[in-house]
């Protein structure tokens, strides 16, 4: 009798945790498979029916992934990321942690702005980096607007405290985005 | 009993033109016209304004001429002329030159202009993609042009130029993107390139040759500007050249700074980094070095030396030396010998934890050892904050009063020393901070420094760090305006407000004062927040992250509410 | 007494029947036994982690198992064996033995220690889950920050691992505090502080370890915890917090921890070379002192894992003095067990054959622990297999190899069959020459440099032929455990059926049935000697026990006695079996494990708990145990 | 018995039940080649001695306790034996004494380690998973980084500096001294004072993340005129491209990812991501030790650096066949 209960809570608490497997996977040796989808800057399009702002099943792969979404983070600071858009508040470049997005919040939109760089000074960083890092670096963005698995997203860094734990940032809309969408981000 | 030095104020025409941002070679910023008094400025009021139609930080200073003023836009660095003679001042011409818009994304600082120079019927300005530009002053055509920065490296041109003994001499920006620093002085009539001094490197590059004798030892010796530095550290050395020079006619050399070593991370830079974040004396015909001072050797927070030195007579130890005054980033007014770059005082005019001391005899600061930043530690309460307790913006001197008035910040800051990687046209940092108001809680002063008693003699206490120019005028008034948009005119002896006008945005720009067609005197002013200290407006910035904006953010985290990006001219004149 | 008597007294005792019973029982025993089952469950499962990283560190360069899949599992492995079974198991014993030894009915505070089980049962189940969906531990069970930080150790896993921690040091503590209060104040008449058996006196200085020792290590996983959810900045070096305050927080509890799980031991072997020696102890005195000093001594050294980390020279060797005086009490026991055994009449049955391997294990861990309080030699030594082989020796050769001893000897006490003396042998020859083949060559493998923690080696720096030897070794220690497995399962089918008595102890535990009834004894037994079931120094059985009349039978009632002496002091009701410990449990889990994806878990978490706990705590009159007329 | 002596039938003694087995010594504490590592294995050699006689005289003690003759009628089972109370006393002397012996071995080999004056400062940050070793020297431009090797000079004290940057590694060469950690905060440091020359290997014996296992240090121990010698070499900007192929393999690697990480003196490569390259063909292993410095090996790893050591942070960067063998052309050729 007890075992039986034993196996039935164990079976319970497998099932509860299923989705662990997934956010967990250190994946280190995988090469993304290329997307020939190119995202959309805006959601408007004629015909009156906006554009579906649902991620791919390879961005969402990457933002549910803690380990991605971590390795994302080492990627933003050890390519000098950081030294245009700070921690996420932004500098010489625009924040990225606010909901206005010049050319699009979506990872596959991030992705795209990383890889193909970007009018007004996003450097385009085809080549010179590997597009799974563009994808883990795109998955870091995501986090740093509150848009990934919060059992996923990295909390305070072992550095200089600068924006809130990202745990703990309010997810925001990715609306595929406009560089005229212009909502303040929270005071 | 202390002079301007006659002569290096021969271009500021007593006609009451403004042809150069500081007016005249010594940089006095000093107006002769003397038609506004403390008695009548009461009455000062708009005259007319111009809208630039470009909402970016406005630091440069509106150039006069006759009855025409331009004005330089920062980027897309458009030329507006302005035609002084008719009412209202409508647009004679303008010029809006073809622009690469990538150079947004290695402007550090807000994508600024300081200005352009007026020469001889030419207005010579730079573009923040590293182009030099002269027009025709009447017409606005293009005369000439030279690329000199290459915005892949992360070069652009932010400074205003100078024009002496018909050289145009520019300086390159992109010091926090590992750039090597250089001066440039080109054919003011063809543009044509004559010499260039770098600021790091082999002494065939700096221009140092056989007549070079600095004063301390520790600047002497071959090829200082590699040895200083670990193995190639020199090609990404910074020492970038982006602030004021000044022009010493009777000695004939010119004067200027060298900004902040590269990386910020001083770990990943050891030895004194020769010859960044100091000065060069240097003969302005061939560009061969004189002397050399450098006030932060082996710089530890980003301290650019490249304020603006304000050529003066002081009388020291009785006797009348010709000198250089510079109120500097690391917190101290330092006095120097002109002719041989010796240090003759250096004092603080605010609070300063970083650094002991100024050791005379070596000319060297004293660092405070428990500030010294190592990777991986916090390092607190910095003061002044790596933004300077003066930063760029220009102070006046006024020969009436004999004080030096010194728009400044009052910050300090918490500072993260991390290694960095290069890459070539990305910031090259390794350093993070949170800015925040130093002891007092007012976050910027406008501080009368008297350099013959080395002492301050008024100040006023600011909220938000001062971010504009200072103008002194022989009408014993003092102006300057406020990040919240506030134009200032201060009593030049008692520093008591006599009178302010809101304008629509804040200013960071540089008050000028000129004589109108009219034979009124005017005093205009750039109005639009930006710069380094207004990204969190201009560039919509995240106060919730304390490092946003190179630190900055923390220390102005109410900015966007009390300003909004702007960028207009505001002219005032006394009642007819 | 008579059998009405007995009657009402198993009536008052018993649980109620079926499931309802099995789950809000609060017998001692009844928990015991399921603590220590689960216990083994848990110690099989880390055994089998074991076996595979033996499987990859076979042969240089294998690619069985990948480094990440290998980090966790030695992690779990090391985590498992000193959170989920090596403490655990230990104060298992104690819960059934102690109130037995003591003479007593049920333990202080039995629906707390029904409580503790569950919170430890599901701690235990949620690690293993967490394992088997790739959020097992990753940082080694020492969790060092800043590997165990959010940076380096991104997901869930550390946390997953923390809260384990919390889940097991709340059931540790709760048994802690029954058995200290069990142990003051439950003692039967005449049973004075100097006439305890030195299992109690063991588990007496163990669980006030417990209590000091725990909340450190609960406060460093609470930090870690906060740390990686809601950004506190205790391990950020950069911001002035400190990895190191990491070490000393773990380090404080993590030294204490081996003494929780070797001091036991020590009362086991006490007993056992007692009995089997058929003598007194020698020495009762100095071995107490040398539990006491052992137990004070333990706090002060645990930098002697921090030599490496660059700490003043002068400091480091205070604390190689500190660790180099521990061997001290031990070596007074050593001396005392073997004065014991020649001046005894030595029975070699298993449960003493086991205590010899003891002997021949733990005194050469212990010397090499000798050799670890050495700073300059720790440096070499640290972090190396040679401190792998050292601890296993120690905790293999000091805590599991008493233990099955005390199974072996206690087991008909438990189970009333005796376990088979053949097969009991063979697992002892079979686990003492497996394992002297698994960990003698890791000495040999630390001093070639052989770091440990790596899922991998280079073939040609001598080592190759040392892991296999270890590999194959590991394999022959779990065929030993398979053959246990058989012993037991054989004898609980058709062994032969125990004696109350079945080894002439000296103990109170073998004055009752095998295995003893709920209520444990009929009657209060009082005590005039340290072998109130010995009549001399030779062991001759008493003829007799004399026995206290007037504690009711009509509920579940216990004497109270005076902390030093043990004088009858007062009559106390035992609550009644009750759900709301195991709801309460459940409550908790809920709490810790919400609280690992939002903090506000713990709050809104705390709503559930707060409720059941009422509902325990809740005085109801039908429950006769509060009718309260002692 | 001579120390010496004492050494190698320690060894013997440990190695009986083992004989046969090849023990390569590189990365052994038991040959000790510096004065540090000297000063431990005398402690090492004490402490082997005195607890191997206690634990053969224990277990003597415990076999004749339960093997020895009785006589028919015992009379010893008392629980106060005044005899065994004073053997007891005598017992606790001789430990106390012996424990006291050690501490004070143990205190005065221990100052060994800290004395000494240093000739060679020499940095060592330990990263995951490799390690940066930088050469310090007052002349800035004397200094200069390398990776993965340490060497040093006979008889000359270097003193190393251990930074972290990133999470807790351990420094530890077996055959120079002990093992000191880096910790992120702080600055540890250890001396090294090598007598012997030769090649030693060393390890990161602090668990360190998914690839401590191959994190491991090449260390050569050279006479004077060698390390003055390859100290020269080092401080060269790497080599001009030699030839054609070679050359294309630069413009490869300048123009790739490489450069995003990698540094090479004397060229716009200046990233400290990952190792500095300039002579990276002049190192005797790969990625920390987990490959041997071949062609073969560079070109493998190159396709596929997570093959060799899973998890490590290099990119598997898509090469074209044809490209990589031009970029393995340039690699080799950084001597």
């Amino acid at each position: 009798m007890c075992s039986r209960c034993l196996a039935s809570a164990l079976l319970t608490v497998l099932l509860a945790g299923a989705g662990g497997c997934e956010r967990e996977r250190r994946e280190y040796h995988s090469t993304p498979a290329g997307t020939d989808a190119r995202p959309a800057l805006t959601s408007f399009r004629p015909g009156g029916a906006p554009l579906d702002a649902a991620p791919s099943a390879l961005g969402r792969h990457y933002q549910d992934n803690a380990f991605h979404i971590g390795q994302g983070g080492r990627l933003f600071r050890s390519y000098n990321c950081n030294g245009c858009h700070g921690a996420g508040g932004g500098a010489i470049g625009p924040a990225l942690m606010d909901a206005q997005w010049r050319y699009g919040g979506s990872i596959e939109q991030i992705h795209a702005s990383i890889v193909d760089g970007r009018p007004n000074g996003m450097p385009a960083w085809r080549g010179k980096l590997t597009d799974e890092q563009a994808w883990q670096l795109a998955a870091y963005v995501s986090a740093l607007a509150g848009n990934v698995s919060k059992a996923a997203a990295p909390s305070r860094r072992d550095a200089l405290s600068a924006t809130p734990p990202l745990t703990q940032l309010p997810a925001q809309p990715t609306q595929p985005g406009d560089a005229s969408a212009q909502q303040p981000p929270p005071q | 009993m202390m002079a301007m030095l006659p002569g290096a104020s021969a271009a500021a025409q007593a006609d009451g033109d403004w042809p150069m941002p500081s007016l005249d070679y010594a940089n006095t910023r000093y107006s002769p016209l003397q038609e506004i008094t403390p008695a009548n400025v009461a009455n000062l009021r708009v005259e007319f304004t111009f809208s630039t139609g470009i909402d970016r930080g406005q630091e440069a200073a509106p150039i006069v001429v006759g009855d025409t003023m331009y004005v330089v836009t920062p980027y897309p660095n458009v030329v507006f002329a302005l035609d002084l003679a008719k009412p209202g001042a409508p647009l004679k011409w303008k010029y809006a030159p073809p622009s690469l818009p990538a150079a947004q994304g290695v402007a550090c600082c807000d994508v600024v202009n300081r200005g352009g120079v007026y020469w001889r019927g030419k207005l010579i300005f730079n573009t923040l993609d590293g182009r030099t530009l002269a027009l025709d002053a009447a017409t606005g055509k293009r005369l000439w042009e030279r690329k000199l920065a290459d915005i892949n490296l992360g070069e652009t041109l932010t400074m205003a130029p100078l024009v002496v003994k018909d050289k145009v001499l520019v300086g390159n920006s992109g010091g926090e993107f590992g750039v090597r620093g250089w001066l440039a002085a080109l054919d003011a009539q063809t543009g044509k390139p004559l010499w260039k001094a770098y600021s790091t490197g082999p002494d065939s590059d700096v221009l140092i040759g056989p007549g070079f004798r600095p004063h301390y030892a520790s600047d002497r010796g071959k090829d200082l500007g590699v040895r200083s530095w670990p193995n190639d550290a020199w090609r990404l050395g910074g020492g970038t050249v982006w602030g004021w020079i000044s022009y010493d006619p009777q000695l004939d050399l010119i004067f200027y700074g060298t900004g902040n070593p590269g990386p910020w991370n001083a770990e990943q830079r050891p030895g004194d980094n020769k010859w960044s974040a100091g000065m060069f004396a240097r003969d302005p015909d061939d560009g061969q070095a004189r002397w050399f001072y450098q006030f932060s050797p082996h710089d530890l927070f980003d301290y650019d030396a490249i304020n603006e030195s304000l050529l003066l007579e002081l009388r020291i130890a009785g006797k009348p030396r010709k000198v250089l005054v510079r109120p500097e980033r690391n917190g101290f007014v330092y006095v120097l010998d002109r002719a041989s770059g010796e240090v003759l005082a250096a004092d603080a005019f605010g609070p300063v934890t970083a650094i002991d001391r100024i050791d005379l005899r070596s000319g060297r600061p004293h660092y405070v050892a428990d500030r010294q930043p190592r990777n991986g530690k916090v390092v607190r309460q910095i003061c002044p904050a790596s933004t300077g307790m003066k930063d760029w913006n220009p102070s006046a001197f006024s020969p009436r009063t004999g004080l030096v008035y010194i728009p400044h910040n009052n910050l300090c800051m918490d500072w993260l020393a991390s290694e960095v990687n290069y890459i070539a046209g990305t910031p090259y940092l390794g350093a993070e901070s949170r800015m925040y108001a130093g002891p007092g809680g007012n976050r910027g002063a406008f501080t009368a420094w008297d350099p013959q008693a080395r002492r301050i003699a008024w100040q006023v206490k600011e909220d938000l760090p001062l971010r504009s120019g200072a103008l002194a005028t022989a009408g014993d008034l003092v102006f300057y305006g406020t990040m919240d948009g506030w134009f200032k005119a201060v009593d030049a002896r008692s520093g008591k407000t006599l009178w302010r006008f809101k304008t629509d945005s804040g200013i960071i720009g540089q008050p000028v004062s000129y004589r109108g067609p009219d034979g009124r005197q005017y005093v205009a002013v750039l109005s639009g927040i930006g710069g380094w200290a207004g990204a969190i407006v201009v560039n919509n910035l995240d106060p919730r992250d304390a490092t946003a904006g190179g630190g900055w953010v923390n220390a102005v985290s109410d900015l966007k509410q009390r300003s909004n990006a702007g960028g207009t001219l505001y002219v005032f004149a006394l009642p007819r | 007494m008579n059998a009405a008597q007995r009657e009402q007294l198993q009536r008052s005792w018993a649980d109620r029947p079926g499931l309802v019973g099995w789950l809000t029982t609060v017998d001692h025993k009844r928990v015991a036994r399921r603590y220590i089952v689960t216990a083994f469950v848990f110690f099989l499962m880390a055994g089998v982690l074991a076996l595979l990283m033996r499987a990859q560190l076979a042969y240089p360069n294998l690619r069985l198992i990948g480094p990440d899949r290998y980090n966790q599992m030695f992690s779990l492995h090391g985590s498992a064996m000193m959170f989920l079974f090596a403490v655990p198991i230990m104060e298992a014993v104690a819960v059934y033995l102690v109130p037995l030894m003591l003479g007593t009915r049920n333990i202080a505070f039995p629906r707390l220690n029904a409580f503790s089980y569950w919170v430890y049962l599901f701690g235990g189940i949620m690690i293993f889950a967490a394992f088997v969906l790739d959020v097992g531990p990753e940082a080694g069970w020492t969790g060092y920050v800043p590997l165990s930080s959010s940076d380096f150790s991104p997901g869930k896993r550390t946390d997953f691992w923390a809260q384990m921690i919390t889940f097991t040091e709340v059931a540790g503590l709760c048994v802690a505090v029954e058995l200290v209060a069990t142990i003051m104040t439950q003692r039967a008449p005449g049973m004075t502080l100097a006439r305890m058996p030195l299992f109690v006196w063991s588990m007496l200085v163990t669980s006030l370890m417990v209590i000091f020792a725990m909340p450190s290590v609960m406060l460093a996983s609470t930090f870690l915890i906060t740390d990686r959810l809601v950004g506190t900045q205790f391990y950020n070096a950069a911001e002035g917090g400190d990895p190191l305050l990491w070490q000393h927080l773990f380090w404080f509890f993590g030294h204490p921890e081996v003494y929780i799980i070797f001091m036991p031991a020590l009362g086991m072997i006490s007993s056992i070379v007692e009995t089997f020696a058929r003598r007194p102890i020698f020495g009762y005195t100095p071995m107490v002192l040398a539990l006491v000093a052992t137990g004070f001594l333990a706090f002060g050294l645990w930098v002697h894992h921090m030599f490496a980390a660059g700490l003043p020279p002068l400091g480091n060797s205070f604390y190689t003095a500190a660790s180099m005086l521990i061997a001290v009490p031990s070596g007074i026991q050593i001396f005392c067990w073997i004065a014991t055994l020649a001046t005894g009449r030595p029975r070699l049955a298993v449960p003493l054959l086991f205590v010899l391997g003891f002997f021949a294990l733990f005194v050469l861990g212990g010397l090499s622990g000798v050799m670890l309080a050495s700073v300059p030699l720790d440096l070499q030594v640290h972090d190396t297999y040679f401190v792998v082989a050292h601890f296993h020796y120690v905790l293999i050769g000091g805590a599991l190899f008493p233990l099955l001893g005390a199974v072996y000897f206690w087991f008909p006490k438990i189970a009333g069959r005796l376990l088979s003396e053949r097969l009991g042998r063979w697992q002892f020859w079979l686990l003492f020459a497996g394992f002297n083949l698994t960990f003698f060559p890791m000495h040999y493998l630390g001093l070639l440099g052989m770091p440990r923690r790596v899922y991998t080696y280079p073939h040609g720096l001598g080592w190759d032929a040392y892991n296999l030897m270890s590999s194959v070794g590991a394999y022959v220690i779990a065929l030993s455990f398979v053959l246990m497995l058989v012993n037991i399962v054989r004898t609980l089918r058709r062994g032969d059926a125990a004696p109350d008595d079945p080894w002439q102890a000296p103990d109170l535990s073998c004055a009752t049935a095998s295995p003893p009834p709920a209520y444990n004894f009929a009657a209060v037994p009082a005590v005039s000697s340290r072998h109130p079931l010995w009549a001399d120094a030779d062991a001759t059985p008493c003829a007799e026990l004399p026995v206290l009349a007037g504690v009711r039978s009509d509920r579940r009632e216990v004497l109270l006695t005076t902390p030093v002496d043990a004088a009858p002091a007062n009559r106390w009701a035992m609550p009644d079996p009750s759900p709301w410990p195991l709801w309460s449990a459940l409550a908790l889990t809920v709490v810790f494990v919400w609280s690992i994806f939002d903090q506000w878990g713990v709050v809104w978490g705390a709503i559930p708990v707060a409720v059941a706990m009422t509902a325990w705590f809740w005085p109801k009159r039908s429950e006769p145990s509060l009718g309260g007329d002692a | 018995m001579t120390a010496r002596a004492a050494r190698t039938l320690s060894l013997l003694l440990l190695a009986l039940p083992l004989a046969g087995c090849a023990v390569q010594g590189v990365q052994s504490s038991l040959q000790a080649a510096a004065d540090q590592s000297r000063a431990i294995d005398q402690v090492w050699t004490l402490m082997l001695w005195v607890c191997s006689a206690i634990y053969v005289a224990v277990i003597a003690a415990l076999a004749w306790a339960i093997w020895r003759r009785r006589r028919a009628v015992q009379r010893e089972g008392r629980t106060r034996d005044p005899l065994l109370a004073r053997a007891l006393a005598a017992w606790v002397v001789l430990v106390v004494g012996l424990l006291s012996w050690f501490v004070a071995a143990s205190f005065l080999a221990d100052r060994r380690l800290h004395a000494g004056h240093a000739d060679l400062e020499i940095r060592v940050t330990a990263k995951q998973w490799w390690w940066q070793v930088e050469y310090l020297s007052p002349q800035p431009d004397q200094q200069f980084s390398t990776a993965n090797e340490l060497r040093l000079p006979r008889d000359q004290t270097a003193r190393i500096e251990l930074l972290s940057g990133d999470v807790i590694h351990s420094f530890w060469v077996p055959a120079l001294s002990g093992k000191e950690d880096l910790i992120p905060g702080y600055s540890n440091a250890v001396l090294l004072t090598p007598r012997r020359a030769g090649r030693y290997r060393g390890q990161c014996a602090e668990f360190c993340g998914l690839q401590h296992a191959q994190m491991a240090l090449d260390v050569e121990v050279l006479d004077a005129a060698g390390f003055a010698a390859w100290r020269a070499r080092q401080l060269a900007p790497a080599p001009a491209p030699s030839d054609a192929h070679a050359l294309r393999g630069a413009q490869l690697f300048l123009g790739s990812a490489c450069a995003s990480c990698h540094a090479v003196r004397g060229t716009s490569a200046a990233s400290r991501l990952g190792p500095d390259l300039t002579h990276l063909a002049s190192r005797r292993a790969l990625a920390a030790g987990a490959l041997p410095m071949r062609r073969e090996a560079l070109r493998a790893w190159l396709a596929d650096p997570q093959h060799a050591k899973p998890g490590n942070q290099m990119p598997q960067v898509p090469l074209d066949p044809r490209d990589r063998e031009l970029l393995l052309d340039y690699l080799m050729g950084l001597r």
